[in-house]
């Protein structure tokens, strides 16, 4: 066991479990004031629902004893084994219950980046149904495919951080929610803008700091690629809020606050899966393209006339697929990408986001569909109109 | 002249202001107001202590307009305004004496 | 007596205030308001997505005082609002039957 | 038909909702106001700076009510308002020409 | 001195000083927008307050040569002897002043927590005075007799971050404070509706990630046990976020944003005594306990009629002698609880709650006559009616 | 390479990073509502911007083979030659790149802290051109002269984390700035008042947790020198909110929390360039004294008539002033000043002000006056009394 990288991946993971209520506030602030609390319980309730998921059942399959590359066993099934030495730790360095956290922050951060996309109309039980259920059945296969040992990291598929298993995991998702759903009601009458852009911006800032723990943590020691992935996270997301500005103020005539947050939200996105095999400047190359893509992604929902509420197609799923590619083609760390002449490694990265994309959003369909056939997934018209706050949880956010 | 308050749903503005605007109505003032009315209001609780919310969100507009156009902006307003459900709201029609443009110090109809 | 409503700009709220006070007037109420007219509003743009805002910031200052104050005060409040510039506000003058002061239950001009 | 205007203290809002629904009274209407008067407002400092605030928060309590009621309405909302302490607030009595509801169209005392 | 259990402890000593900002947050969140600054300042200043009284002495009473299991000498007093070797140091492997300023964030955020039993109706400047003498006469000795060499430490009771020194000591002197200062002007006429409660979820959130430096830095080192403790931690709080929540919807009819947030911090409070002496399940099994006993607990105040403005009493008090109980259950790691056949842990765990509940209120009971009657604790029914804001600090919080 | 000390520094970084949007909250909660996004957005901007060309050139004119004292070369450009192993590495324990990023962070955070001066008045595209060119004309040859071999350190001059290279250059462009840009419409007869200070609030809090990184990451090691700078860090910061609201008491009548925040982060400045050579009691007068001047300097510009909108000569230009000459005074550890019988050492600090003052109040006037006569500085009058957030941005921060 190493002292210096144990506690570095704790601080990561305490980093990391912070994102998800930076997360609340990023997407609460966007909402309407009626929204705002509904909105943020969808991530918050997840450090707790999330949370013990993982402890039972979530974590095993994700880690456990692979079985055809597809799945992992029960072997962690409620923590057995799971103990303060490295026992059976997949990271040989960490106390195993160092990693199995870790892993923990990521498995509640991504069921939480979904609800972006069907904001401001879901009933709650419906929603923490359906969320327990993707842990399970999307997101630990998912994060056994690409790190638990199974098909697609066999492949040799590159994912530092989560690219596939997190950002276009819930980009598919969060499609295939919006699909199903339907818009808000008045969408694109009503105005619908954010309440609280500071409340944005702040969340911003928290997801931005978290994310040095998402992908330096990633490295699951304190060594030089952590400080790798740590510049490469900085600088993908800096140049990614000039990227997003700079199309932005061509696209519309002036740079937005909500512009910089959600151009340097996109540019972590998309440097995710690459940030530990590639070099600063090829992150900033990720990041300027990545933000520029990004404002062009929640452009589509209008093309294609889907409520994306708060744009997580357009940012994860989209940021997500770049990244993923970009890593393809970028890699110079640990792996060769097609700059360093090896254009199979772009292949494979391209199969698996074909494989994330229809995995992903097959099962997160069948997921929604068949939890609203028992509980009703939509709120009602006068619930929705009235605001999920005083309907789903009998609070109002503000009083003055 | 009359002062015309139409107390409405919130988001039912944006369609009252264009229906008037379309009658001619050059400004209106428009300002937040909770309203209790038959219309019933929602359970609040907090770490279980229960409070009961009868007051509910509303607009209050306000325009000032000639007396031969106060009954047209009433029933632009109303039509506007209207969803058929409790706590659509109410319009008051209220005698006004006079009326100044403060930029110019004009008064009367000239003011509105 | 009359009820003196002024819609102006929020910033000159201080200085008609004074004005007023110099007049004698004891007690007024004031309240935000946003207001539609002449003054264009302004582009707001969100993720791409364009909204015209047409309402602008404005303040109601509302006085109820005795009818041969009430020239005065539209007078100075107009004197006191005055920029010049498009979106000044407005004065209305709206009848008023009767006052009274909560504290003592005094009616008519004693209880202004 | 009159309107009746009730700047109050805020925390007195509850208390006048009930005198007046005792009364009968089926809908109000309020909103935020700050008052300006002969209760005094406070000291603000900030980093050293000191500014004189005025104007203390009130609400104002907007009933439309038929010419009978009227009376009756000030008297019970002037009881529920009461403490006796300076900056209990006015109640005003406007004349309404007409009152429409706006889910019906009624109009008058009907509308109410 | 071990660098890596530096670096550890030195930045959960920043994730802990992070946590009186957060419960400044939290707290005021929950009250009148009229008291947002005063609530916020009673939680804040205690940075600076708390702070030089603990450098000036609190310390030393707190961890000098140990006097009859009572109380610490004067050697540190002034932080002499206080070095950036590991000399004198109490955890050989940090550097002293790094051991030192860990425990200052203990006591700084201990007073903080029990302004919120008598928000909205203490003056300013007896609270300093209040606030400095607690620490004093009640954080040092408590912290004494744990962790410093005193008679609770030496007798066997476990708390491995707090559960008395904190949670207890700070409900014991809440239910002193509402109790002496009596009721809030209007308690249970008025509305008494949080002003601001993504604030206050903004709160919780960093309280809990402050709490895995609370927790998880108590090992004092980056090592296993330092990763049991993150883990039961992160564990605890969201099974209490869902005891919570679930005991919240069958008694009032829904989940609540303020209950998640209310549980979550119930869990924390629990586990606080436990974290490194429990297993990760049984973290879970507390957590659901401990979130279900404090909703419990914060309906006792309807009972009895006092009026503990935030529940400082049901959350911290009940969730600490919960906790401290419950580690005599469940401790199976470097000690042995009721499961592992060891009841007599268990008797001292009740010793150590019944000693520290009655030292406690005494002395805070003490303190509060005693200040009150040299300076008048109570603001004026008109303070208390204008804001404390206003009155105490010439300020208002916002403007629109 | 020290793993301990890659953990240390990466985190710290982290840190560092946070306590730009930190800022961000810090002034946007001071000024008024219609301010509030493009007070932020011009903090936050910077994590893109500042980041950009720190990559770019910034850093290798800072740290790159020094030219006679006055400036680094362009080995570094674009991030040649700083990899993820220790060659070329200023810090021989580190990897480049976390030596690097953690440097990145400063040169973000200190064009940021000049904004205070002329918020609420400057055009947006001028601020970008102004803050890039502001960054490698003043901020890297600053760094350069201190830090990175040049003729301030080997004069001997102290600053342990950035007295001159952050506050005092940062305080000089701000005087510079409001000076040239003259008062806002209004100032003086429109009420100024914070429109939301537990923002405020928040943002000093955050600033104060990152500050553990700015100061104690500045020992570039997980160590006794570490403990120190966290400790003195903690207590200056600490005493000067009691200092501030001391002298505030006395001089307007009531201790505010907009002075319990203002103290903190101006005791904050002060320590920072003695972090790490002075001993925590030394900090700790430090901080009294310096929370008392810096309220006194906020203060001085009604005196002299200048607009510095948020005090950031009156707190980083004077804090830091008083913090130079006080580590002349004070130092200890690893260096001597005046209490050890070194009045040489105050003579060098004396030097190193006076030096930095000047260069960078002239360096930043010429660049004000040349970006002005290309593009003009300031807001037109009536995009001033709008409001920088729908003029500058298209936006509004908050609906309800
Ligand atoms: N007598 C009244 N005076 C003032 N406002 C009223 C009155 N009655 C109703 N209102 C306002 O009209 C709103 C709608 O009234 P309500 O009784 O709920 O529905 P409806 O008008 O459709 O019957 C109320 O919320 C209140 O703001
Ligand atoms: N007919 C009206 N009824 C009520 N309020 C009005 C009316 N016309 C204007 N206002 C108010 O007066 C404000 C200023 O009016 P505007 O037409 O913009 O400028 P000006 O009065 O200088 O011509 C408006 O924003 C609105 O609040
Ligand atoms: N002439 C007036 N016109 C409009 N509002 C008034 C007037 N006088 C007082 N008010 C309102 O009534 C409130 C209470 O008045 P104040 O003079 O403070 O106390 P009191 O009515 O008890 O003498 C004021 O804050 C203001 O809102």
């Amino acid at each position: 066991m190493n002292a210096a990288d144990t506690a570095f991946v704790l601080v990561c993971a305490a980093l990391v479990m912070f994102m998800t209520p930076g997360l609340a506030l990023f997407y609460a602030g966007m909402v309407r004031s009626k929204n705002v609390l509904g909105t943020t319980m969808q991530s918050f309730v997840l450090l707790g629902l999330g949370t013990v998921v993982w402890a039972v059942v979530g974590y095993s399959l994700a880690f456990g004893t692979d079985f055809g590359g597809i799945i992992g066993g029960f072997d962690f099934a409620f923590m057995r084994d799971v103990g303060l030495d490295t026992a059976n730790s997949p990271a040989e360095n960490l106390p195993h219950l160092a990693f199995m956290v870790f892993q923990c922050m990521f498995a509640v951060l991504t069921p939480a980046l979904i609800t972006g996309a069907f904001a401001e109309r879901m009933r709650f039980g419906p929603f923490l149904v359906f969320s327990a259920l993707w842990l399970i059945l999307v997101y630990s296969p998912m994060c056994h495919w690409v790190w638990g040992g199974g098909w697609l990291g066999q492949m040799g598929a590159l994912d530092f951080a989560g690219g596939a298993v997190v950002h276009m995991s819930s980009g598919a998702a969060a499609l295939a929610g919006c699909l199903y759903l339907g818009k808000r009601k008045g969408y694109g009458k009503e105005p619908n803008i954010p309440h609280n852009l500071p409340m944005t911006v702040l969340g911003a800032a928290i997801l931005w700091f978290g994310w040095f723990g998402f992908n330096a943590g990633s490295a699951l020691a304190a060594d030089g690629l952590a400080a790798n992935a740590f510049v490469t996270t900085h600088f993908a997301a800096a140049a990614a809020m000039l990227g997003w500005l700079i199309v932005e103020t061509l696209h519309s005539g002036k740079p937005t606050t909500l512009g910089a947050a959600s151009g340097a939200v996109a540019g972590l996105v998309c440097i995710t899966p690459a940030a530990g095999f590639v070099s600063p400047m090829a992150s900033i190359v990720i990041g300027l393209l990545g933000g520029a893509i990004c404002y062009g992604g929640v452009l589509l929902k209008g093309k294609f006339g889907y409520d994306d509420s708060l744009d997580v197609v357009g940012i994860h799923g989209l940021g997500g697929t770049f990244g993923a590619l970009a890593t393809g083609v970028f890699a110079s760390i640990g792996a060769e990408g097609l700059i360093m002449g090896n254009p199979k490694q772009l292949w494979i990265q391209f199969v698996s986001v074909v494989a994330t994309w229809i995995f992903c959003f097959v099962m997160s369909l069948i997921l929604y569909k068949v939890v609203d056939a028992v509980m009703g997934l939509r709120a009602s018209e006068e619930d929705e109109s009235k605001g999920l706050d005083v309907t789903q949880h009998n609070e109002t956010g503000y009083q003055w | 002249m009359k002062k015309i308050e139409i107390i409405a749903k919130p988001f039912k503005v944006e369609d009252i202001k264009e229906a008037l605007t379309e009658l001619g109505v050059k400004g209106m003032t428009v300002s937040e107001a909770k309203g209790f009315g038959r219309q019933r209001g929602h359970k609040e609780v907090y770490r279980g202590a229960e409070y009961q919310v009868d007051f509910v969100p509303k607009v209050k507009i306000e325009v000032v307009a000639e007396d031969d156009m106060a009954p047209k902006i009433v029933k632009a307003a109303q039509e506007a305004a209207r969803t058929g459900q409790v706590g659509d709201g109410k319009i008051f029609v209220i005698p006004v004496d006079d009326v100044m443009r403060i930029r110019t110090g004009e008064t009367g109809d000239d003011a509105i």
